[in-house]
């Protein structure tokens, strides 16, 4: 039953992007890339990554959505497919085998598990007890540390692009409630993942998303104008993570000797005080990067 | 095993149909849209790949996250881009 | 876990499914967009309220229930919220036509 | 077991928004489709993190139940912008 069950998602998965792939209207397209980012997370939890599901329900249900439907209201309609029908042809007949050799390659590949164990036996030192956590911020925390200096290097280039700041249109007076109980529940859950990704699924990421969806509700709903002033607040506030986190690089290396090396028996205190700017300040980062940057130096 | 299998078999799936609709189409949105697809198909074989007797090795899951994060800052750079590339052409 | 409970709690799932489906069938099959949100916001949330209520009987723990709630609340309020929004947008839409 | 079953059914609720989602017509019925989809893929977790008894699966609901509403949202909200 539950092969029956992956037989249908994976094929529903399929079927919904290459229906958003195919489409002419625009709306239909974005729609579709989201309902099959739903689809996508319930196969995360199936694949046994609860993590990583949370994330993808925190991220494309919210921002990734309203970012496309955005960008879907000031393009061009869809150009009409050019190559002719022989191109195609080939074309798909190379995709075709490229994915045939991609999962032969991958279904034959020895899988020599090296990471459990090393992961396992380390755990007990890392400070938290969730794995994903622990390789995140304490054993990989390097990657996180670059990841985060992605996100603000997106930032940048946005800020130089500059496009237009959204104008939501005002959505009548049901509005009120809505916002007064879904933005302290998105509130309320970003503190609530924030403190169990220590030892059950959540952490940094998802609290940053789903306190970036709060805010975007707020946004759309017409009760915060993300005015200048506002948006400088808010680089502020996407710069203080990046801070935080090399300046703990910074001071494991004075006090260990080792970058992101924190000292024994306090890992637990350094991994949530990284954690907690870094949640603020990936909200503060996703909202900008939907809502644009002031281009004006800041004061 | 056979649950590992179909899943692999949907990644690459993916993987070559965001491949086919990135080479024939001209569209942004569709190709920024193309470009989501084909990383969902590799963090699907990643985390396919990714699993032991039940159990999902961490690391794999830990790199997934990361990139999930990073696509969601590329692609609101690339539709910031898009934005601007479709007003030049107005002028 | 008491077998009232569990009869209970498998009862209550299936009712919602069954509410579910027959939400999906609306929207694939009612003709115009204001008979397919009349099908979708109403058969949707009472799907949805009955299957949590289920999966809390069936799980029989505390803090479960109150996770259950508080999707039921969400979804209700969210259903309830974006029926209105849509109806009135199509609505704007089609007088100014 | 039978819950199990009860999930394949509920993750065909939420297949079953497809059709609308790419016959439309309007942009109303593709939003409206994807809010089935929403709907049905809390469902779908909750089904499923009963049947495993997991309790995880009900925190992933709960972000997809309070996060669901932003795509509508932005939908109606960036409405009248269109080009």
């Amino acid at each position: 039953m539950s092969l029956a069950f992956d037989i249908l998602l994976t094929i529903g998965i399929f079927f919904t992007a290459a229906a958003t792939l195919g489409m002419r209207d625009r709306v239909g397209s974005v729609v579709g890339f989201v309902v099959a980012g739903l689809l996508v997370a319930l196969s995360w939890v199936r694949l046994g990554a609860p993590d990583v599901a949370l994330a993808e329900a925190a991220i494309g249900a919210g921002l990734t959505g309203a970012l496309l439907l955005r960008s879907s209201g000031r393009l061009k309609p869809v150009e009409r497919l050019i190559s002719p029908p022989s191109h195609r042809f080939i074309v798909a007949l190379i995709a075709a085998a490229f994915a045939g050799a991609l999962a032969w390659a991958v279904y034959t590949a020895s899988g020599a598990a090296l990471y459990p164990a090393l992961v396992s036996e380390r755990l007990a030192s890392s400070g938290v007890t969730n794995p994903v956590t622990a390789v995140l911020l304490n054993f990989r925390a390097w990657d996180t540390l670059l990841e985060i200096a992605v996100l603000f290097a997106a930032l940048i280039l946005v800020r130089i692009v500059a496009p237009a700041v959204p104008q939501p249109v005002a959505l009548g007076e049901l509005m009120l409630p809505f916002a007064r109980i879904i933005v302290p529940m998105c509130a309320f859950l970003a503190g609530h993942l924030l403190w169990q990704g220590a030892s059950v699924p959540g952490g940094a990421f998802q609290a940053g998303a789903m306190l970036a969806g709060g805010l975007l509700v707020l946004m759309l709903g017409g009760f915060a104008a993300p005015t200048p002033r506002l948006m400088s607040w808010g680089a502020m506030l996407a710069l203080v993570g990046l801070a935080v986190f090399s300046l703990a690089a910074l001071g494991a290396e004075v006090l260990t000797g080792t970058l992101l090396l924190y000292p024994d028996g306090t890992a637990k205190f350094w991994i949530l005080g990284i954690e907690a700017a870094l949640t603020l300040s990936i909200a503060a980062m996703l909202c900008l990067l939907f809502c644009g940057v002031p281009r004006r130096p800041l004061k | 095993m056979t649950s590992d299998l179909i899943y692999i078999c949907a990644g690459s799936g993916l993987v070559g149909l965001a491949l086919y609709r990135l080479s024939t189409c001209r569209d942004m949105l569709l190709r920024v849209l193309s470009l989501n697809v084909l990383a969902v198909g590799v963090a699907m074989l990643f985390l396919a790949s990714a699993r032991h007797a039940g159990i999902t090795d961490a690391v794999p899951q830990a790199f997934v996250l990361t990139g999930i994060v990073v696509l969601v800052a590329v692609t609101a750079a690339l539709l910031a881009l898009a934005e601007r590339v479709d007003g030049q052409d107005d002028e | 876990m008491t077998p009232i409970l569990y009869v209970l709690g498998l009862t209550l799932t299936t009712a919602g499914v069954g509410f579910l489906l027959i939400a999906a069938l609306g929207v694939w099959r009612l003709p115009d967009v204001m008979s397919r949100l009349h099908a979708l916001t109403k058969a949707d949330t009472a799907g949805l309220t009955l299957i949590a209520l289920g999966a809390a009987c069936l799980t029989g723990r505390l803090d479960t229930l109150l996770a259950l709630g508080l999707c039921i609340i969400l979804v209700g309020l969210s259903g309830a919220t974006m029926g209105h929004l849509i109806a009135r947008t199509h609505l704007s839409e089609t007088d100014s036509e | 077991m039978i819950l199990n079953f009860l999930a394949l059914c509920t993750l065909f609720a939420t297949l079953a928004a497809l059709p609308r989602l790419i016959l439309g017509p309007t942009a109303a019925d593709r939003i409206l489709a994807a809010q089935l989809a929403g709907t049905g893929t809390v469902a779908t977790l909750i089904v499923l993190g009963a049947a495993d008894n997991a309790p995880a699966m009900f925190d992933t609901a709960l972000v997809f139940a309070a996060l669901s509403a932003v795509t509508g949202l932005a939908f109606v909200a960036l409405r009248r912008k269109r080009l």
